[in-house]
């Protein structure tokens, strides 16, 4: 297995503010540039993109180390580029190319980069919560003092998983942190149809701090996910956090979207774009530079995803044990 | 299987979707929950215009609970409703095992005889795409517990057929439909009440050479091997078994009796597969009619890759049966 | 199968609180003659008695229609009893006899009269909840206005099925009624260290009215789960109480109870026992003439039970499907 | 299997503790988690000690919660423990199959190759007179999942050098400890370091007329009826794959060459059993080899009953394996 390290060059950018937002740039680029391929047709399996997330993310990721561990879920690109993934590889794996992360074979719900402290996207909802809370010990039980941030959507707080992650997590004190990633969907079912009540406010009950944060806002994310990063580093336990933000695209690339009025998505496009309140701060010259380089990196990597062979036959069979 | 009645040419989807229609006329009991099951009308268009037609009070989207919504099943039934429970993918039903292996198949035997008719709809197979951990074929797990039926149709017909008959059943049924068979078509007789028995195999090809059982779309790869090996003077009998749990063993017995010879393919990869289990019974109860070793076609035991051309290419092809014939006639 | 009308003859008495004492002392003996029946090692199959949690089921039962639901656990004779059960016939069925309710084969973990409103006890920890709400689901969609009422204990709370069933009970607003029996242990593991934070909390972020009550005071019990009972006919939806009692006994008969002193339990049978607390308000003449009917009742069923022939082989193979 | 070595006699709970405390030992990544293991040391002894000897951080008390008890062996694998969880009864995996089946057998596929190191422990089988929800024997699930290890050993010796295997294995296991035998002694090698090779069955009595396999606890009622068999002068030869999955073909297959016949029995209903799998291989691979029908003994397909007797009276006994043997040779 090759060694990696951070590949986002956006990731070296000293400033903290720029950095963010060229994050969400690299993102939102990203997350663009691969509705294009699956428009079209080159994306193998089903695309769910995070348009208008992008600020959740880089916002709970950018202040954590790369030995902190995130657990990720279905639609998890901006996750794993949060975390230093390479845009190269990732395009690769959901382009279906021998250079993917898993050699193409799991696709965008199932790429995981251990070495870069990214423990999986997953087709499961719902089944990182108790896999983060795995980690979390694992880290403790090593005496480590990383964290594990695990982003799961407001659909997934239906699962039985969050109640028994919550309650254990808070029992044993865990370096756990929770982002609900609360879009206001889960495929095509609003919330107020599938969530009763307030996911953050399921905290109490299990005596874990609870706390609403705009999603869509990048240093209102990163100060809460700070402060809920340093508690648990410090041993003080987990936090559950709910930021709320909305999903620009359809569920899977390609829906038709029949269950929203398109008034609702382009008010959130138009007046709550992450992207747009993330420039805000920095000056019009840098912010463009960034974008260029953006741009840039992400021409390289596509090219080079797509100069890879698409994924044989012959990778079938590997790795389903340690012997083979 | 021949028939003299009128038919209609149907998707798989709209056979289903006609199966629901028509049971949920028939009896105010039946009610169906499932994940966009209601407003959506299904991720595939099965339980389209339900919700319209049957109201929110019988046919309702639930959060993502596949535990609770199995509960709502056993639960339901156990009061008298018939429901139809939706579990979106085959693979989910790893986190509703204990409500359909634990509760609902016992049910009957902690009550002493009383019924419990709930239906568990689910999409298994390779072919929408999804990857490994949205496209397993998980048929054999659920044929080793007593007190389910298990049914996995091969075609529009035996899908509206046998989901008819599994909503009258009166103890639970996993019922299982093939992702890559929803927008096939088929021939549906066009009768008022087209039901197909449970625990029936069909002989969709009659032969004398050998016996080709083959489950869910592989019916259709059977149907084809046996076309291309017709060419070759080679008679292939294809038997549907239709319904995994029970399965008709007397259709299987007799088949084999006559030829000689089995060959079992299915999606799901070989070791412990259904597979294992018709190819044991047959050599244990008709061994002294098996003129050359039994044969097993299916996936190799590896995972689903996402890639749709991948996962066809891991599963066996109309070859792969074709071959496993002929090794047995060699 | 035999027609069944509630079989407690403590059932039929008039007055609120010399009826729900009545029960009380039904039960208490019950446990106790069961208790000696282990000990003779005539019983067949693990042993949980409700020993010291009585007016949980008493209070919680007494006020509920024989169409009412009840969905119970593994520790469960008290709500059979509560809701109707003949203690004959129970007898039996822990006894492993013809005449039991399963003909024996279930035991004192899979009791279920249908004909009572009784949908089973349960070997699964957690696994009533989300029946519960499929049966409430189904009272619903056929318009009766009866009820479920779920118990689980404190322990089953950490199952991922409370949360599924709590979010789902509240948005379809179900006729359910939820009693967690906080008994203070799971098997041989005190609360502290495996419940976080209080079970009756959970509630609130599902929408859910919580409540904690005395699970030693009948009246309490009754007057609060009576209320939550109102609420659900009236179409009010779900309800979380918590009713706090203590286990007598140990986890299972013959449980050596290593894990906790003898004055914590002395304490809870010498100043909580809710038998006495039922008792207070009678005069002793009508309560002593209770407990001789009581006695006479379950001399009765006991012999009964005792008259049946063992399950035999035979009946292992029946009712496993309709056509068996 | 004969060795010269020193033995020690103990029982099979007392052997699995060994393992435990060697493995504990020697590699502080070794974690145990689960219900009532620490404080009281599990609800059958085999983790007594335990907590006290590697402390609280290494042995913990688990609420109940299934789902995420596997969880916390799949997260703790990952970032580099070798994590044992210990669910209660076999039955109780039917709310943790995601966690094992979805998560913890694929991670190595979705990580191109990185171990897993986990291990499951669960107990089987009736025998602790529990009931339909206790009792159950569910391996044949688990064989039909890519990636996973499945483990049943049926003595003391072999369940000490099993579990150690397993420990130390890089990928998920899935280790079945049975309730019946947890008591039962048996002689185990006095060596330092007691390996028994994963993936390896081993001929528990060498024979020539019928191979024998059986698994778990009917490793000694294969050999009662043996002895009984030897009596009549009919040669059995014992085989108890021990791992089931991946099961020792190439032992399995060179036992009924040599045979001709073959005999499977277990505990677990026969329909879609692991002997299903084993006949079905043998009738495919060595069907020439076969002079007789196989033959499968296990439980009837129903539920179990509470009674420890009952329970019993469901379960094939020693005249049940003797009179399969003798059909194969009639
Ligand atoms: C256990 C399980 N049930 C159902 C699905 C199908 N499914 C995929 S994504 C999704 C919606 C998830 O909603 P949410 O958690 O809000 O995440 P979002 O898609 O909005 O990011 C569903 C139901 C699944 N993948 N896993
Ligand atoms: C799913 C499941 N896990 C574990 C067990 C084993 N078990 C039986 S009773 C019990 C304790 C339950 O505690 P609680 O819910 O508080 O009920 P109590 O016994 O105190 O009445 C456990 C862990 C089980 N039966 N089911
Ligand atoms: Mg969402
Ligand atoms: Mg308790």
């Amino acid at each position: 297995m090759a060694s990696e390290t951070p590949t986002n060059h956006v990731s070296n950018i000293a400033d903290d503010l720029a950095r963010r937002y060229a994050k969400i740039r690299l993102i939102r680029r990203f997350e663009e540039l691969l509705r294009e391929q699956h428009e079209a047709g080159s994306v193998r399996g089903p695309l769910h993109l995070a348009l208008g997330q992008e600020a959740v993310a880089v916002g709970a990721c950018d202040g954590l180390r790369p030995s902190d561990q995130v657990v990720s879920n279905h639609r998890g690109h901006h996750h794993c580029l949060a975390k230093g993934a390479s845009p190269g590889r990732l395009f690769a794996e959901i382009l279906g190319r021998r250079d993917g992360y898993t050699r193409g074979r799991g696709g965008s719900m199932h790429v995981a980069v251990p070495e870069l402290g990214l423990l999986g996207t997953n087709g499961i909802v719902g089944a990182g919560l108790p896999i983060a809370a795995g980690a979390a010990f694992g880290l403790a039980v090593q005496e480590r003092d990383d964290v594990v941030l695990c982003f799961f959507g407001e659909g997934a707080s239906s699962e039985g998983t969050l109640g028994e992650t919550l309650n254990l997590a808070s029992l044993w004190k865990l370096p756990l942190v929770l982002v609900c990633e609360n879009n206001q969907y889960a495929e095509l079912t609003p919330a107020s149809q599938h969530v009763a009540g307030r996911v953050w406010m399921r905290a109490e009950g299990y005596d874990v701090p609870g706390e609403e944060v705009d999603g869509n806002d990048v240093e209102a994310v990163a100060s809460a996910v700070g402060a809920a990063v340093a508690r648990a580093r410090d041993g003080g336990g987990p936090t559950l956090l709910e930021a709320v933000t909305y999903r620009w695209a359809g569920h899977y690339a390609g829906d038709p979207e029949r269950y929203r009025p398109a008034e609702e998505v382009q008010e959130w496009v138009e007046l709550r774009d992450p992207l747009v309140r993330a420039r805000e701060p920095l000056d019009a010259a840098s912010a463009d530079a960034i974008d260029r380089d953006v741009e840039r990196e992400l021409e390289d990597a596509l090219a080079l995803a797509l100069a890879g062979a698409p994924t044989a036959d012959a990778e079938l069979a590997l790795d389903h044990y340690g012997s083979s | 299987m021949s028939t003299t009645a009128a038919v209609r040419s149907l998707k798989f989807w709209q056979a289903l979707n006609e199966a629901l229609v028509e049971e949920m006329e028939r009896d105010a009991a039946v009610v169906l929950v499932g994940q966009d099951v209601a407003a959506a009308g299904g991720t595939y268009g099965v339980t389209r215009g339900l919700a319209t037609r049957f109201g929110e009070a019988r046919v309702r989207d639930t959060p993502i609970s596949e535990a609770a919504l199995a509960g709502l099943g056993v639960g339901s039934a156990a009061v008298g409703l018939r429901p139809i429970v939706e579990i979106m993918f085959f693979d989910f039903t790893t986190l509703a095992m204990d409500q359909i292996v634990q509760q609902a198949a016992k049910f009957r035997y902690f009550t002493s005889g009383r019924p419990l008719p709930v239906v568990f709809r689910t999409m298994c197979g390779a072919g929408a795409g999804m990857g490994a951990q949205h496209s397993q074929s998980l048929e054999a797990w659920f044929c080793h517990v007593p007190g389910l039926t298990v049914v996995m149709p091969s075609g529009p017909a035996d899908a509206k057929g046998l989901l008819k008959s599994a909503i009258r059943l009166d103890d639970p049924v996993l019922f299982i439909e093939t992702a890559a068979l929803l927008t096939a078509r088929g021939d549906v007789p066009d009768v008022d009440d087209h039901l197909v028995p449970l625990g029936v195999a069909d002989v969709k090809l009659p032969g004398e050479d050998v016996t080709l059982v083959a489950l869910g779309r592989y019916v259709d790869r059977a149907l084809a091997a046996a076309e291309q090996l017709a060419g070759d003077g080679v008679s292939v009998e294809v038997v549907d078994p239709r319904t995994l749990q029970p399965l008709d063993l007397a259709t299987l017995l007799r088949s084999v009796r006559k030829t000689g010879r089995l060959v079992v393919a299915h999606e799901a990869p070989v070791p412990f597969g259904v597979g294992a289990e018709i190819c044991a019974a047959v050599a244990e109860q008709a061994f002294d009619a098996l003129r050359a070793p039994v044969r097993r076609v299916g996936a190799p035991f590896t995972h689903v890759p996402v890639s749709q051309e991948l996962a066809e290419l891991r599963v066996p092809s109309v070859d792969d049966i074709v071959a496993a014939v002929q090794a047995t006639i060699r």
